[in-house]
């Protein structure tokens, strides 16, 4: 009788890679619908332009490089870098925006460390960074969300036009649709010498912070909680960040109320849950060791408040995420756990 | 202009005054490297490097005449290890040095064998056995197996045999291979 | 109840106890031919003390001890010694080892019983009792156990003896159904390990998924002052240093043992092994194995060593449709064997013939995605992941910084990876490259000191010969000593000639000699090896060193 | 103060000088294969930009300056870069033989550090006084440590990382400065003027 | 096949041995000066010329120099070379001398100079010097004007804008526009469009090298399996 | 000891002696560069200036007729700043000043501008600054003609009130996406243009008034 060679251990649970892949695109979901809900059609179709562009960019580099199709293009880990880039795009991007956002993210950060695990950087995070600084103006042109003045929405054939034509419907003029983003209009008004209460008295924000924007934050924060609860993220990475956001901006608003917004308002701003749960928690280009990350995560969330508060963009999700990228191997290095039976101290 | 020469002269006599202080009072000690480079290397003293023997080789290495990538008995880990110590890039084996073997040892046919001695002239590390006129042998734990004896030998009766594998030198592969197996 | 001390990291993985535990312990068939490997245990292999037409009686020892770390070997029953040669033997290489190999007579005729009074006789009398008696841990390890209950040296007083009857791999019930059945014996080896040991406090821990083995024990402890301990059912909670952290709360330092922290722990089936030894003069020279998985019959089997698994398989009603590996051991830490026409061994506690439908399919390997879950489960709290990076990058150094010598090849990291890949295997792998790298380090120190040597001896005759020429014959030193060199040149050159790369020619003339290659190799003997295994018992680093 | 903190700011994060002002990028190439010798290439360039920066300031400020002859501050600094490394080897060595072990090997390769003359140009530029040349040299340096050391620990793992042949060795860790310098363009803004 | 000579000094010095794709030396202006062809190309001309007249200075002076001070003498010869370039693109080049700024004197310091002092110029002849301060400083250009050329194109869709800067009047009829309305890429001009663009660019010189060794490497093959059969 | 010094004097001889040569070449190169360099750099001014007034207008040397301004809230910074006149027969033509705006999207802002002795604007041209690519820095002449609208405006034309950009009711556009930038050069311009009308006479005073 011939019997199989095969190492230790001989059983295992039952997971793989697609499946934590898949989790994180369920997660997704809440915040994906109230994002549609609050900006239309655009956010769906830069989904699809996203994933479309992703698996065929993944595709081709998986050819190129000679590894098996099927095996990596089911691991879904294109589709998650797709949904997360398409999500943080403005909803009437140009599709050639998307694309080579994708593009960059796909085939730049992650193929050319060797795809899948390999990449130091958030793939997602990496494309979005090369868009923000080589079209600032495409990328700052956020629509206004549904249900302040403009009670009627983009139908689905306008939204199409806008992205693949560019074309506005001539009923909106590009101005009466987009606007700042809370966080921008919070960074330029403070700018001009308003306090933080004339400023959030503003309609655009709403009850903790951006009309629209805040019930986003909200489904992404479910979605997120999920994915901590089936252990798919770790709780430490988001708790860091979001704990050290909230710390350092709890120190700025004693300081002086009127000249800086609330925690409350940060954690609950922009890109914070979304990048706090789905972003940062990326295994892959985050640090792997329990107390590293809780210090990768905290790093992250300080450097939004800097870059948010003292620097020159808007949110500082995506550089801080690639910030902290760049960080991780030497936090790795340096917050080895005690080895079991190791001296103490 | 010659306030120009001038400043700069001084300058630069300065310097000199304190650079050729420094050359005398610093003279560069020997070079330790070679030892370093002798520990990595495997000591088969086969002189397939191009060089008689390991540590001519690390000298070779540590004066820049040679490269790290000569010594096939070291293997790949020789040259990762060359590498590392020296700051390179790793890169394969020159295979005009010769290639990488299973390890080998010498056996005498002691039928044939002469017993002329010449063999233990030529071996390096004294792993044979015998004196004239009488049948030599090869103590297996001390050969190298660097085939120096071969070529003198007039009667052609020693011979390598690769090292059997047994339980307690058998070991485990590198995975990549059985992985793919498996899958 | 007293306190527990959890671990990190382990795992809850499927049981599979009921297949095999349900059923008492039965005697398996005696066969007609034995084969008993002279190595079943860590350390130097046996010394042979029969040939080939020998008549042996049934507990004669057969193999003597070589060297402190080393085991005795008995005849498992009577008959005539068939040959000593070496025969396939239950090993990952599927390599073959030197076994006696006995034809029974089917008389089970004893060599004399030899019963002693422990109490009565000194320690170290005693020690060699059970070091003739061969008992080596029954556990997995197969360390020689006289060695462990030898104190002196390594610790000035035992705090605690712990008997290890957690059994936390899934599939295997011997010991559990050992302390379910016999739990007086053990009790009575545990006696003479405390009379060697002197221990504080003797405690025995089991999975408290055995409520009957708890049972038993405590029942057999009354009066002993043992207690009996259950721990929650964890794997790897049968590891000794996990065990003694869960019961005592000490850990033991990454490079020592037990025994470093005032604590010393057994295996139920050994304690069993040195009652049998003690009280009934018995060697060790048969086992209880566990034989389960895809066989129609699963149960526990006391057998003798050496009994082919085969025959085991086939006393469990032979094996079912679509078995597709043989595991000796449990499917956590045990083997995949070659072939089933192995003998059994004292290591071997358990057989398990596997079906798909036992294991996880094999799934590709991909790559890791860093996500840590091998962190959150292994119980030497290493960083499984980066250990993975730099051994499959063949970087042992940085393995090393990462602590590879402490993984003790659990398995739980490859159990919950979700990319697939055989983490441990990378660590074996590594930590065998890396005692094989030192052994040719050594190696190569050693030739390094005999060149240096030969280069002196050298120059020292040249010297003596010169001096000689010079006093001969003055004016024909000069050329004398030229010539020589220029002959010492000469060689090698001609040395590193040879040495480059053979032409075309010369390949093909080795190759007629083939057939006289092969010729030598059936007659060398195996290379001198100092005793040691190599990876398959990984908490033996040190023993072994 | 807070000028003096802005300058560091400025050029640690928002000017690295590595990353966005492209200077010292040979030795951050060719020395941050491991981490050790990236940590030992920084501490040196450290105190020779540190010192050096002082030292050229010195020489412009009483030397050329005075006499008008600024066309010749290139060959004025280069010297006294040159000098101030090689004697700060000698200090080390007579000093030190620990430090040197660390330090040693990585000074001679400080002089063809183009961040230390670049410093001492651009103190002269920007017209920084003792303090400001000095801090703006600490700074200089500390910013190019930083990203040589968080950069060698990268490149430890990209090594080992499964990188498409053509990419392997210098284009791969080139491209991953490159993503270095992306990141680090988040703090574009962060110190103004 | 005789290559030793000025032949291979040449060929090593612009390929084989390419100070900005193998040797990676130099990076910082071939990194922070390549936004565009002509900034490439007038500072690579800067580097030739440097290259050449502190080769053929060392080599001449090799002689008289005793090691302790060997790096000090190099470094005052170039940085005397490299002030009287400077100066002299000041006087000639105004326009170009102020978009190269501080990347003129840095010449001093880009190792690729001092390294072929020490490594070449020290040790060989006049000419030799000469042609391998020629090769190397090719070379240099050669990158230089390649990532000058991709960047600038990926960038902002033009080739040699702001040519007059290096040719004069004449130049500003050289400016090409490869595209109507191209929103150009910014990422190519700024710092990290140079290191990727960089990256790619010696990729890219590893593809081909690699299929010139492969089809160097095919003959031997099939001779070799011929005479198998 | 002796062998110190020996190789100190060599050492230094060495040194010295390239220093003085290689000093003695550049010094050369120098002294025969000099001229053609400032001439250089005078041309390039003239240039740039020429821009915005045409050379034609006037017919000093303007930039040596100069004088430097220290006006922090007016001209936008702490440094003095350089004021060419250009007159025609002594008779104040235009000046030209580089102003600076402080409060740019990401740092100041460094213009450079002409005004006619009327007191309306020959030009606006950026020299320096640090606006984000592909958004501010569509005031830069090359990137976008915004700049450009500033020729020929006063400050009566448009209205004072409406120097701002047109979000906040103004007469100026502003960039799209882009708001910050434009206003703070809106409102540097109009500094500026105020400050020359308020120091009118001291800025054309003839050269003697050159501080
Ligand atoms: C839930 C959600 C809320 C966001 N809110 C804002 C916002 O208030 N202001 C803004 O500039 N961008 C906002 N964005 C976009 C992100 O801030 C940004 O585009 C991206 O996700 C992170 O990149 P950044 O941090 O570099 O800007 C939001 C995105 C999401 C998904
Ligand atoms: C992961 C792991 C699990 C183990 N599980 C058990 C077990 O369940 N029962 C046991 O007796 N020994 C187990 N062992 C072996 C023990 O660590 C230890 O070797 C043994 O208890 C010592 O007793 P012995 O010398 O009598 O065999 C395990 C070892 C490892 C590494
Ligand atoms: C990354 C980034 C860079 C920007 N850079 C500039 C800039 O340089 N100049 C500017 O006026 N606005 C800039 N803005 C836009 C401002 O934040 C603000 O949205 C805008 O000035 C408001 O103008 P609007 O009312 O025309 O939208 C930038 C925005 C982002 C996100
Ligand atoms: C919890 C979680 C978060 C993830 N976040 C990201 C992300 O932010 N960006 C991204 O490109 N991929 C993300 N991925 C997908 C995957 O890890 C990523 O594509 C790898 O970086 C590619 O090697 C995430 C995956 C998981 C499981
Ligand atoms: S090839 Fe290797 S083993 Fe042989 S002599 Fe040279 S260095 Fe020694
Ligand atoms: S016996 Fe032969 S092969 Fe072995 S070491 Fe000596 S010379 Fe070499
Ligand atoms: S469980 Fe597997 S994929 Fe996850 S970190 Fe560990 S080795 Fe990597
Ligand atoms: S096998 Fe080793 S690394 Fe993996 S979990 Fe067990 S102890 Fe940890
Ligand atoms: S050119 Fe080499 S360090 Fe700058």
């Amino acid at each position: 009788m011939r019997f199989k060679i095969v190492t230790s251990p001989h059983i295992s649970q039952d997971v793989s890679v697609g499946q934590i892949m898949r989790r994180v695109l369920y997660a997704m979901i809440p915040g994906i619908a109230a994002l549609t809900g609050f900006f239309g059609w655009g956010i769906l179709i830069n989904l699809v332009i996203a994933t479309v562009v992703a698996l065929l960019a993944e595709t081709v580099m998986l050819t190129v490089r000679g590894r098996p199709l099927a095996l990596h293009l089911s691991d879904f880990s294109a589709v998650v870098t797709a949904w997360l880039l398409a999500v943080a795009l403005p909803p009437l991007a140009p599709w050639w925006l998307t694309a080579l956002g994708i593009f960059s993210a796909i085939v730049v950060a992650k193929h050319l460390y060797g795809g899948l695990g390999y990449n130091p950087f958030n793939p997602a995070m990496a494309g979005y960074v090369v868009l923000l600084i080589s079209f600032p103006r495409e990328m700052s042109t956020w629509l206004i969300p549904h249900g302040l003045d403009q009670p009627h929405a983009l139908s689905f054939l306008d939204a199409l036009r806008a992205i693949f034509s560019s074309e506005w419907p001539a009923r909106f003029t590009l101005d009466a649709l987009t606007g700042a983003t809370p966080l921008d209009a919070l960074r330029t008004q403070i700018g001009l010498g308003l306090t933080v209460t004339e400023i959030r008295n503003s309609p655009i924000f709403g009850i903790v912070a951006g009309q629209g924007w805040e019930w986003a934050a909200l489904g992404f924060l479910a979605g997120g909680l999920w994915l901590v609860y089936t252990r798919t993220a770790d709780w430490r990475i988001p708790a860091g960040m979001l704990g050290g956001l909230a710390i350092i901006a709890t120190i700025f608003y004693l300081a002086d109320p009127q000249h800086y917004a609330p925690p409350w308002f940060h954690v609950w701003s922009g890109a914070a849950i979304f990048g706090a749960f789905f972003i940062a928690t990326d295994p892959v280009t985050a640090s792997t060791t329990s107390r590293g990350r809780l210090i990768y995560g905290a790093g992250i969330g300080i450097l939004v408040y800097i870059i948010r508060g003292f620097g020159g963009y808007p949110d500082g999700v995506a550089f801080s995420v690639l910030l902290m990228n760049i960080a991780a191997p030497a936090i790795d290095l340096y917050t080895q756990p005690r080895v079991f039976g190791a001296r103490r101290g | 202009m010659i306030a120009a020469i001038v400043v700069l002269s001084v300058m630069a006599g300065v310097s000199g005054l304190l650079l050729g202080f420094a050359a005398v009072r610093f003279k560069v000690e020997g070079d330790p490297i070679v030892d370093k480079i002798d520990a990595i290397l495997p000591q088969t003293q086969c002189g397939q490097c191009g060089y008689p023997g390991c540590r001519p080789y690390a000298e070779a290495i540590a004066a820049g005449e040679a490269d790290i990538n000569q010594c096939p008995p070291g293997g790949e880990n020789g040259v990762t290890a060359l590498a590392d110590l020296l700051g390179r890039d790793p890169k394969p084996l020159n295979a005009e040095h010769g290639v990488v073997k299973p390890k080998m040892v010498a056996v005498i046919d002691e039928q044939n064998c002469i017993g002329c001695t010449l063999c233990i002239q030529a071996c390096p590390v004294d792993a044979i056995l015998g004196a004239a006129k009488h049948m030599h042998t090869v103590i297996a734990s001390e050969c190298t197996g660097c085939e120096l004896c071969i070529a003198p030998c007039p009667v052609d009766c020693i011979d390598m045999i690769p090292v059997a594998q047994t339980i307690t030198t058998w070991k485990w592969t590198y995975p990549a291979v059985t992985a793919k197996a498996a899958a | 109840m007293s306190r527990l001390y959890p671990f990190h990291g382990g795992l809850k993985t499927v049981r599979h106890k009921t297949e095999s535990n349900q059923w008492p312990i039965q005697r398996a068939a005696l066969p007609h031919r034995l084969t008993v490997p002279l190595r079943q245990h860590i350390g130097a292999i046996a010394k042979s003390l029969v040939q080939a037409g020998d008549r042996v009686l049934k507990g004669q020892m057969i193999g003597q001890a070589d060297g402190y770390i080393s085991a005795a070997v008995h005849a498992p029953t009577s008959g005539m010694v068939a040959a000593v040669e070496t025969c396939p033997v239950p090993h990952p290489s599927g390599l073959p080892d030197l076994c006696v190999v006995i034809d029974s007579d089917g008389e089970e005729c004893w060599v004399e019983h030899q019963p002693v009074d422990y109490r009565a006789l000194h320690p170290s009398e005693l020690r060699n009792v059970l070091r003739n008696a061969g008992i080596v841990g029954l556990g997995g390890a197969a360390f020689p156990s006289a060695v462990k209950l030898n104190l002196s040296g390594q610790c000035e007083h035992l705090d605690t003896l712990i008997l290890n009857g957690a059994e936390c791999e899934p599939w295997i019930t011997c010991d559990d159904r050992l302390m379910r059945e016999r739990a007086t014996g053990i009790v009575a080896g545990l006696q003479v390990m405390t009379h060697l040991l002197e221990p504080r406090e003797v405690l025995i821990g089991i999975e408290d998924d055995k409520p009957e083995a708890i049972a038993a024990m405590a029942e057999a402890c009354v009066g002993t002052g043992y207690q009996v301990r259950p721990i929650p059912t964890r794997y790897p909670s049968g590891s000794v240093k996990q065990l003694v952290k869960l019961l005592t709360g000490k850990e033991t330092p990454v490079e020592g043992l037990p025994v470093d922290v005032g604590v010393q722990c057994f295996n139920a089936a050994t304690a069993y092994t040195v009652h049998r030894a003690i009280d009934h003069g018995e060697p060790v020279i048969s086992r209880v194995v566990t034989v389960t998985g895809h066989v129609s019959q699963p149960g526990n089997f006391e057998a003798l060593l050496g009994t082919s698994f085969a025959d085991l398989v086939e006393q469990c009603g032979g094996y079912r449709e679509g078995v597709e590996r043989l595991i000796m051991g449990g499917p956590m830490m045990g083997f995949a064997l070659h072939s089933d026409e192995v003998p059994l061994t004292k290591a071997a506690n358990c057989i398990l013939a596997a079906s798909a439908a036992e294991l996880t399919p094999a799934q590709p390997v991909m790559p890791c995605i860093r996500c840590g879950a091998c962190v959150d489960v292994c119980p030497a709290n290493l960083l499984p992941q980066q250990l993975y990076w730099h051994a499959r990058a063949k970087e042992f150094d940085k393995a090393q910084d990462y602590h590879l010598f402490s993984c003790i090849e659990c398995g739980c990291c490859s159990y919950v990876c979700p990319s697939h890949i055989p983490l441990v295997q990378y660590y074996r792998y590594a930590k065998n490259e890396i005692w094989a790298q030192e052994k040719e380090k050594q190696k190569a120190e050693l030739a390094r000191q005999r060149h240096q040597a030969r280069l002196e001896r050298l120059e020292r005759e040249k010297q003596e010969r010169e001096a000689k020429l010079r006093q001969k014959a003055p004016a024909k030193t000069i050329k004398a000593t030229k010539a020589s060199e220029a002959g010492i040149k000469l060689d090698i050159e001609a040395a590193v000639a040879h040495a480059k790369p053979h032409p075309p020619s010369s390949i093909s003339s080795h190759a007629e000699e083939g057939e006289s290659i092969t010729d030598y190799s059936a007659r060398t003997p195996a290379l001198p090896v100092e005793g040691g295994s190599r990876g398959s018992e990984p908490l033996s680093s040190k023993q072994d060193a | 103060m807070k000028d003096y903190a802005l300058i560091l700011v400025g050029t640690i994060l928002v000017n690295n000088f590595v990353l966005v002002k492209f200077l010292g990028l040979c030795p951050f190439m060719g020395v941050s294969r491991k981490l050790e010798t990236a940590l030992g290439m920084g501490l040196a360039t450290t105190f020779v930009l540190t010192l050096s920066s002082i030292c050229a300031y010195l020489s412009d400020a009483y030397l050329l300056a005075p006499l008008g002859l600024e066309y010749l501050r290139t060959i004025a600094f280069i010297l006294v870069i040159a000098v101030v490394v090689q004697f700060t080897e000698m200090v080390v060595h007579k000093t030190s033989p620990l430090l040197y072990q660390v330090l040693g090997i990585y000074l001679p390769l400080i002089t063809t550090n183009c961040a230390v003359l670049g410093v001492a140009l651009l103190n002269v530029q920007t017209r920084h006084g003792l303090v400001e040349s000095g801090l703006y040299g600490f700074g200089a340096a500390a910013g190019f440590s930083l990203v040589m050391v968080l950069f060698a620990a990268m490149r430890e793992r990209i090594v080992v990382a499964d990188v498409p042949i053509p990419f392997r060795g210098a284009a791969i860790t080139l491209v991953t400065a490159g993503l270095m310098s992306l990141a680090f363009m988040g703090f574009a803004g962060l110190v103004r003027g | 096949m005789n290559e030793t000579g000025y032949l291979k000094i040449l060929k090593d010095g612009v390929w084989t041995q390419n100070t900005g794709f193998v040797a990676l030396l130099g990076l910082c202006p071939l990194l922070a000066v390549s936004n565009s062809v002509v900034n490439g190309l007038g500072l690579g001309l800067a580097t030739l010329l440097v290259l050449l007249i502190s080769n053929v200075a060392v080599s001449l002076i090799r002689n008289l120099v005793r090691p302790e001070v060997r790096i000090p003498v190099f470094v005052l010869v170039i940085a005397c070379v490299v002030t009287a370039v400077e100066l002299a693109m000041h006087a000639f080049l105004p326009g170009l001398y102020t978009v190269l700024g501080i990347f003129i004197p840095l010449i001093v310091t880009n190792c690729c100079v001092i390294g072929r002092a020490e490594a070449f110029a020290f040790k060989h002849k006049v000419a030799k010097s000469a042609v391998d301060g020629i090769a190397t400083g090719l070379g240099f250009m050669l990158a230089l004007t390649l990532l000058g050329a991709v960047r600038e194109v990926v960038g902002q869709g033009t080739l040699f804008s702001q040519a007059d800067l290096l040719f004069g009047e004449l130049g500003k009829g050289l400016t090409l526009h490869l595209a109507d309305n191209y929103r150009g890429f910014l990422l190519a001009i700024l710092p990290p469009g140079a290191f990727i663009g960089l990256g790619c660019l010696i990729a890219l010189k590893n593809i081909i090298d690699s299929r010139i060794q492969h089809r160097a490497t095919a003959q031997p093959a099939t001779v070799l399996i011929e005479a198998k059969s | 000891m002796k062998k110190i010094a020996r190789s100190m004097g060599i050492a230094a001889l060495i040194l010295t002696g390239f220093a003085v040569v290689g000093t003695g070449l550049v010094a050369v190169t120098y002294s025969g560069t000099k001229n053609i360099i400032a001439e250089a750099q005078r041309t390039a001014l003239e240039a740039s200036l020429n821009q915005l007034v045409p050379a034609d207008r006037y017919d000093n040397r303007v930039t040596e007729d100069r004088i430097e301004a220290v006006a922090p809230e007016w001209l936008g910074t702490d440094q003095p700043v350089t004021i060419y006149r250009a007159r025609k027969n002594g008779q104040p033509v235009a000046l030209f000043a580089t102003p600076t705006a402080p409060d740019g999207y990401s740092g100041p802002i460094q213009l450079l501008i002409g005004v006619y002795a009327d007191g309306t604007l020959a030009g606006v041209r950026v020299l320096a600054h640090k606006e984000t690519p592909g958004l501010g820095d569509g005031i830069e002449a090359r990137r976008s003609p915004w700049i450009l609208a500033f020729t020929g405006k006063s400050l009566t034309d448009p209205p004072q009130e409406q120097w701002k950009v047109k979000r906040d009711g103004g007469a100026f556009d502003q960039l799209t996406g882009a708001t910050i930038t434009p206003r703070a050069v809106v409102k540097a311009v109009r500094r500026f243009l105020e400050y020359v009308q308020k120091h009118q006479e001291q800025l054309f005073a003839p050269a003697a008034g050159v501080k």
